[in-house]
C-alpha cells in the first residue's frame, strides 16, 4: 500500500458550455413504441428495466405507435393542445407583463407544457396536485380561471391569496391544486401523506407529487418514498427531468449512470420514463400510474423527460451558462408541435387552424389579462391592504398579533 | 377522581379525542405496536386499529411531512417526535409549511396538527436526550406552543391542542412522566399519586391555549416558569422562604401577557425561569415583554435562571440543571436589588 | 482607495481566503460556473478550479453535512445557502453537528465551517426569500452569528469568519448587496460607490468577531440595529432630529455587550431594531440584556421596532418592513417616556 | 369511475409477535459461494442484481467458499475471532455495569461483532470511520484502549470526553472513529464530505459511512448517496441491516421489494449485500469496496444482513414486540459461533483452546474494568469538573459564557 496513487476530486460538467456546439448525443432516445406496457399489477420487480428506458408515443413521422398509444380520440387531443397553447401564450403574455414591472417576477413552462396539461388529463375530479412553480397547466388544463392566475401575479385587490404569495405561487383547492411552496421538495411528502390520508378514510381520491429533476436532492424526495412505498399510498410520484435547476445540468443531481426513475427501486415503487414532450405518452403513464393508485396497487415514480427551453425564472439568464441554441437541438422536439403535427396527419387539425386557433387564444388572453390589470397590478396598485397582511396567520388572531396590528395603525 | 402519572393522562387525551373524532390519527416511531418508548400511545392501536396508530419510519421530515399533507386533507394528526432533540429533520416541514399553510393559501388549507415530544433533562440522557428547544418553535409565527407541567393540564392541553385548528408543538417534560420534581435529584421521587394535580378526570375536558395559571400566590417578586420548572421554583419559593407568585405559563405562545402583567405589577420584580440555554431562549421573550409593560412598576431587574449556554452535558447533569439552589439564589438577588 | 459593492466585496474575501489558505473551499447551489444568483462567486472557479469552487446539488442538509465532513478532515468550507429562507433542511447538521462537534468529541474534531446566506428583506421577494433568521442560530451554543451592514465590514468579517476555528453563520443582508437601504424604497437606490464604507482596501484584513461599532455617536438615545436596519436607524435619527447613538453590532453572538452598556448607561435609553419578527427575536435577548445590566440607568423601557409575528407578504413588503417612520415613531416615544 | 372501491391503509407488520413461533422462511438466504466476485471497476449497471443477492462464504459446513473466500490467514482469522470474542465479553460486563447503576446507558452488539470487526480489518491507518453506536467493534478491532472506552461509559475522571457525552457515544480520532452523533444517520453524509475532502486533497485516505436499517429513512442517507455518486466520492457506505429499529422491524423502513442495498441504484452506486454473521464475507466485501474508494473509482453502498439479538438498549426489552426465541431461529447465525467452527474445521483452533481464551479475554477484560472503576463511576465519582462543561463550547471561551461559568462559581 506504498505507492498508493493520490485521489482525485470528480465535480461532473455539461457535454457543453457557452460558446460551444449544443450536443445531447449522450441522451439515448429509444425509438417511440418499443416500450412494453404492463399490466397495472405487474409486481414492481419484474419491471426493473423501465426505469432506464423511455416510453414514446409519438414516431418521427408523428404517427401514434406502440402498446402505449390509442388512448385518446382527436377531440380530447384537440383539447390538449388548446390547453398547451393557451399556456404558452399566458406565459408569453405574463412574461411580458413582468418586463413592464407590472409584478416582481415570473417563471414560465416553455418546452414543458405536455407534462402537466396530459397529466391533468388523466386525473379525477376531488384528486390532489402537490405542484411546483412550473405545473400551470394543472390549472388551465383543469378549467381554474385565468383571470384568477393573473390576478395572483399582480398581487392586486383581486388576489385569491390577498397579496401574500409570489407570483405564480398559486392556491387552488377546488381544482385539485396545493398551495405551492416557495421551499423547493416540501410538498413531495405532504402528497403522500394526503394520499395515505384518504386511504384512511377509505376515499377513492389520490395524490399527486411534482418535483424537479434538481430538487430531488432535496430530503423530502427521499421521505416521500420512504412513506409512500412503506404504506403502499395511492400516490403519483411525477420527477420533471428539464436537465436543467438553474445553472446546474442534471448531472450534478443524478448520479452517474442511475436514473431519477430508478431511484424508485430500491423501495420496490414501479418507475416508468416518459418522453415528457409527447402529449400522448405523458396522457397514457400518467393514466396507468392513477389507475394503479386508484386501485390501492400503491404508488408509482414517474420521470418526465423534458427541457426547460426558458430562463429558469425572470430573474435568470441562462446563456451564462449553457449554449444558447441548445433547445433547438433538444432531441425530443417541441410538444405544441409534436402534438400539432400528429393531428394534422390524423387529418384532424390543418396549418391554417392552428395559425387561427393561435390569434384566437391569443386575444382571449389578452382580453382576461386587461381585465386582471383593471384591478390593479404590482406596480401600481390597488393592492390587498396591510389588514390582509395581520390576517390569517391563525385561524383566530392571538393577542399580540392584535397589539402589533393597532401598532401599524391598521 | 383517579390518579394519573403524566404518560396516563397524555394517553387518556389521545384516547378521548381518538373515541369523539375519526379524524384524529396517531403515529411516530415505535408509537404503534408498541406504544412509544415513554408508553405514551399504549394500547391506542389495539383499541383504535392500524389505520388510526402506527408505526413510522425513523424520518422525523417524513412524519411531520405526511401529516401537513394529512391535516390539509382534513385528518387532525397528532405525531410524536421521539425526543425534542430529534426534532431538527422535522423543523423545515414545521416552520416553512405547518405554519405557514393556511397564510399563503389564504386558508384554503390548514394545518390542524400536534406534534409532541419529550422535552428537557433530568434524566441523564446526555446532549441529544435533554434538549429544550421551545424558543426555536415561539419565535415561529403561525404556530403554537404548549408545555404542561402536570398531568391534569396535560390532558386538558392536548384535547384542546387536538381540537384547535392550527399547528401545535406540544412539549411534555420528560422528567414530570413520572411525577412532580423539583431538582432535589437526590430525593426519593414523589409519584403523580400523592399530588393535587395528579387528579385527571374521565373523559372530555379541555384547559384553554393561551391562558397561563397561578401556582402559587404571592407578593414578593412573580416568578415566570414552565414544565419542570414550575416545581423547582415553588421549591426556591419554599426553601428561601420568600413569598414569590408563580405563573406556571402553559402556552408560551400565544402567551398569556394579563396574567403576567397583573402578577408582575402586583410584585414589582421578576425572575424567568427555564431549562434551556439563556441566550435568545424564550427567557428573553418574556424579559423583554415585562420590562416593555411593566418598566415603570419594576423595582429590580428582571432576571433570568436558565441552563448555561453549552450543549447539555451527561456527567455534569445537576451542574447544569437549573435548580433550587440556583432559583433560590437569583430570588435572593432579585428581593435585594 | 477602490470602492465595492457589498457583492464585489464577499467575493473578495473568498478570493483573498483561497488564495492564503488552500484548505478554504467554496460550494453551494449554483455557486460554481455560475458564480451564484447573487454573483457573489463569480470567477472563483475560473481562477481556482472546480475543486476548490463547485456547484451542489440542491440539498442544503448535503451541503452543510458534507462541508461538516470536510471541515473535520481539516479543510475551511465556506458555503452558500442560496436563501436564508432555505437553511432550514440544513438546521440539523448546523445544530446537533457544526455546533456540537467540538464540544461531544472534547476537541478531536472541530468545525471551522462558513455558511454564508443572503437574509433579509426589501426585495420583494416573498415569504421565502426574505426571512431573517438570525434568531434561529443566536439561540444555539457553539454557533457564532455574523450580520454585515457595509462592503468594508463584509469582507473583513467574512476573512475573520473563514479564519475562524468555529462555525460561523454568516448572513447578508440581500437589501444591500448593491448599496445602502434606508427604508426609502421609493427613493433611487444608493450604489456603495458613493458610501465611505464603499471603500474596501485591497487584499487580506480582518474586522474581528465580536466587536460592535457606534455608527453614529448620540447622547439622546441607544440604538441597536445590524444589518439594513443601521441605515433605517439613521435615517430615522436624521428625519426626527433625535441625537441617536446607533450601534452596529455586526456579529450577534458573541455580543459585544461592553459596547452596549457603555451606551445604554450614558443615554439612559435604548431601542433595538430588526427585520426578524419580534416574538423571540434576537431583539428580545438585546432587551432583556441591556435591562438585566443597565436597569438604574434606564429612563425608559427598551423598545422594539421588528417585523411583525407574520409571514413576510408579497404585496405589503412595505407595510410589514420596519421602516425609518416606525423606528423614528418608537425613538419619539422612547424620549418622550 | 362510479363502481370505485374504497382504497384501504396498508401498515407493514413483521410475521409474528411475541407469543408466536419465529418465522424466517421470507428471508431469502442463497447459499454460500454462489454469488459472482466482479473486479473493483465494473461498470456499476452491469451489477444491479448484486443489490438483491447475499454475498456468502461460510457455508453450512464452516467451510470457506466461493469467490469471495480466501482472503485471510488463520492466523488473522484467530485475531478476528479474538476481537469478536473480546467485543462481547466487554458488552457483558458494560452491560452488567449498567444494571448496577455504575453508568446511566449501555448497548451491545450481539450478533452484529462480525461486521465491524471484520471491517476494521480491511482498513488502512488514516482512513476514518464515521460510526454508529454499534460500531464499537471498530475500536477494540483497532487496537483502541478499553479503558478509555470504559472511563467514558463510566463518565469519570479520566473520560477522554470529560463527561460531556453519553456512554458508548466515543470519539477516537486517532484511531480512525468520529465522534458519534446521538442522533442517527447525521454522520452518513459527513463520511461523504470527508472523502471528498480527501480527494480534494489528493490524499490517499478513504471515509466510512455507517447507518442502521432503520436510519436509511432519515434525510442524511439520502443527501450522502446524493453527494457521494455526483463526486464519485472515495466513501464507503455501510448499512448494517440487524432487522430492527428498536420496536420496528425492518418492513417500517425497507419499502416492499426493494432491499437497501438497493437504494444505491438510482444513483450509480454500485450496491452490494453480504452476509452480516460471516466474518470472512464481510472483510472480502470491505476489502472490495475499500479498494474500489481508494482506487479512485467512486463509492460502494454495502447491506450486512444481520440480527439484533440483544435489546436495543439498556432502556429497552424486545420482549415486548418480538418472540423471545426469534434470535435463536435466525437463519444466519452467530458470528463468533461460525468463525469458531470454520477455525476448527480448518485445525487452527479447538473447543479447549475456545474456552480457554474466553476465560482469558473475561479476566482481562475484568482487570481492565476494576482500574476504570478505580477512576470512578456514573455513581460514585470522582466526575469531570463543571469548568469542563464550560470549556469546548467555541475555542475561546467568549465573554458571555465566562460570565456563566463565574455565575455558576466554579
Ligand atoms: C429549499 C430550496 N433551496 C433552494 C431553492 C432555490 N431554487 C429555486 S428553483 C431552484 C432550481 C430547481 O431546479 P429543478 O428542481 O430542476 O426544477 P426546475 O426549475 O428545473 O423546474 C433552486 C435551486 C429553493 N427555492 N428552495
Ligand atoms: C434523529 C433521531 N431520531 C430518533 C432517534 C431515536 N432512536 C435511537 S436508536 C433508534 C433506532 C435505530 O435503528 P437502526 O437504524 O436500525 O439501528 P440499530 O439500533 O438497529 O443498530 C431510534 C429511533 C435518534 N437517536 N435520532
Ligand atoms: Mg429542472
Ligand atoms: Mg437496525
Amino acid at each position: 500500500m506504498s505507492d498508493l496513487k493520490p485521489l482525485s476530486f470528480h465535480v461532473p460538467a455539461p457535454a457543453v458550455r457557452p460558446g460551444g456546439a449544443p450536443d445531447f448525443r449522450d441522451v439515448k432516445i429509444p425509438p417511440a413504441g418499443a416500450v412494453d406496457r404492463p399490466p397495472i399489477d405487474v409486481a414492481p420487480e419484474d419491471i426493473r428495466d423501465l426505469a432506464f428506458e423511455i416510453i414514446r408515443v409519438l414516431n418521427r413521422d408523428s404517427e401514434a405507435v406502440g402498446p402505449w398509444a390509442g388512448l385518446l380520440s382527436h377531440e380530447e387531443l384537440l383539447e390538449g393542445l388548446r390547453h398547451m397553447m393557451t399556456l404558452r401564450a399566458f406565459d408569453a403574455r405574463m412574461q411580458m407583463a413582468q418586463r413592464q414591472g407590472k409584478t416582481s417576477f415570473y417563471m414560465q413552462h416553455m418546452g414543458e407544457e405536455a407534462v402537466s396539461c396530459a397529466f391533468r388529463k388523466a386525473l379525477s375530479p376531488g384528486d390532489m396536485n402537490f405542484p411546483t412553480y412550473r405545473q400551470a397547466g394543472l390549472l388551465i388544463a383543469g378549467g381554474y380561471p385565468m383571470l384568477d392566475m393573473m390576478c395572483q401575479i399582480y398581487s392586486n385587490e383581486r388576489d385569491p391569496l390577498k397579496g401574500r404569495q409570489l407570483p405564480v405561487m398559486y392556491s387552488a383547492r377546488e381544482h385539485g391544486f396545493f398551495s405551492i411552496s416557495g421551499n423547493l421538495a416540501t410538498q413531495f411528502v405532504q402528497a403522500v401523506g394526503w394520499a395515505m390520508a384518504s386511504a384512511m378514510k377509505r376515499d377513492t381520491k389520490i395524490a399527486v407529487g411534482w418535483i424537479g429533476d434538481g430538487s430531488t436532492a432535496e430530503s423530502d424526495f427521499h421521505s416521500a418514498l420512504v412513506f409512500a412505498s412503506t404504506y403502499k399510498a395511492p400516490v403519483v410520484l411525477n420527477i420533471v427531468n428539464n436537465q436543467w435547476a438553474i445553472s446546474t445540468f442534471q448531472g450534478i443531481a443524478r448520479g452517474g449512470s442511475g436514473t431519477f426513475a430508478a431511484r424508485g427501486l430500491g423501495f420496490g415503487i414501479p418507475a416508468l420514463r416518459v418522453d415528457g414532450n409527447d402529449y400522448l405518452a405523458v396522457y397514457a403513464v400518467a393514466k396507468w400510474a392513477i389507475e394503479r393508485a386508484r386501485s390501492n396497487l400503491g404508488p408509482t415514480l414517474i420521470e418526465y423527460v423534458t427541457y426547460r427551453v426558458g430562463a429558469h425564472s425572470t430573474s435568470d439568464d441562462p446563456s451564462a451558462y449553457r449554449p444558447k441554441t441548445e433547445s433547438d437541438n433538444w432531441p425530443l422536439g417541441d410538444p405544441v408541435l409534436r402534438l400539432k403535427n400528429h393531428l394534422i396527419r390524423e387529418g384532424a387539425w390543418s396549418e391554417e387552424r392552428h395559425t387561427q386557433a393561435e390569434a384566437e387564444i391569443l386575444s382571449t388572453v389578452i382580453a382576461i389579462q386587461k381585465e386582471a390589470e383593471s384591478h390593479g397590478t404590482l406596480h401600481s396598485g390597488p393592492h390587498p391592504s396591510a389588514r390582509d397582511m395581520f390576517e390569517g396567520v391563525y385561524e383566530e388572531m392571538p393577542p399580540h398579533l392584535r397589539r402589533q396590528r393597532q401598532q401599524g395603525g391598521v | 377522581m383517579p390518579r394519573r402519572t403524566m404518560v396516563e393522562a397524555i394517553r387518556d387525551a389521545m384516547d378521548v379525542s381518538m373515541q369523539r373524532d375519526d379524524n384524529v390519527v396517531v403515529f411516530g416511531e415505535d408509537v404503534g405496536y408498541f406504544g412509544g418508548v415513554f408508553r405514551c400511545t399504549q394500547g391506542l392501536q389495539r383499541k383504535f386499529g392500524s389505520s388510526r396508530c402506527f408505526d413510522a419510519p425513523i424520518s422525523e421530515l417524513g412524519i411531520v411531512g405526511t401529516a401537513v399533507g394529512m391535516a390539509a386533507y382534513g385528518l387532525r394528526p397528532c405525531v410524536e417526535i421521539q425526543f425534542a432533540d430529534y426534532m431538527y429533520p422535522a423543523y423545515d416541514q414545521i416552520v416553512s409549511e405547518a405554519a405557514r399553510l393556511r397564510y399563503r393559501s389564504a386558508g384554503q388549507f390548514t394545518v390542524p396538527m400536534v406534534v409532541r415530544m419529550p422535552t428537557g433533562g433530568g434524566i441523564f440522557g446526555g446532549q441529544t436526550h435533554s434538549q429544550s428547544p421551545e424558543a426555536l418553535f415561539t419565535h415561529v409565527s403561525g404556530l403554537k406552543t404548549v408545555v404542561p407541567s402536570n398531568p391534569y393540564d396535560a390532558k386538558g392541553l392536548l384535547i384542546a391542542a387536538i381540537e384547535d385548528n392550527d399547528p401545535v408543538i406540544f412539549l411534555e417534560p420528560k422528567r414530570l412522566y413520572n411525577g412532580p420534581f423539583d431538582g432535589h435529584h437526590d430525593k426519593p421521587v414523589t409519584p403523580w399519586a400523592r399530588h393535587a394535580l395528579g387528579e385527571v378526570p374521565e373523559g372530555h375536558y379541555t384547559v384553554p391555549l393561551g391562558k397561563a395559571v397561578v401556582r402559587r400566590p404571592g407578593t414578593a417578586v412573580t416568578v415566570l416558569a414552565y414544565g419542570t420548572m414550575v416545581y423547582v421554583s415553588e421549591a426556591a419559593a419554599a426553601e428561601t422562604g420568600i413569598d414569590a407568585e408563580i405563573i406556571d405559563l402553559r402556552t408560551l405562545v400565544p402567551y398569556d401577557l394579563d396574567t403576567i402583567v397583573a402578577s408582575v405589577r402586583k410584585t414589582g420584580r421578576c425572575v424567568v425561569v427555564h431549562e434551556a440555554t439563556l441566550t435568545s431562549g424564550f427567557g428573553a421573550e418574556l424579559s423583554a415583554l415585562v420590562q416593555e409593560t411593566c418598566f415603570y412598576h419594576l423595582e429590580a431587574p428582571v432576571m433570568r435562571v436558565t441552563g448555561w449556554d453549552t450543549p447539555y452535558p451527561h456527567a455534569q447533569e445537576w451542574d447544569y440543571f437549573p435548580g433550587p439552589d440556583r432559583v433560590g439564589r437569583t430570588l435572593k438577588a432579585v428581593m435585594e436589588a
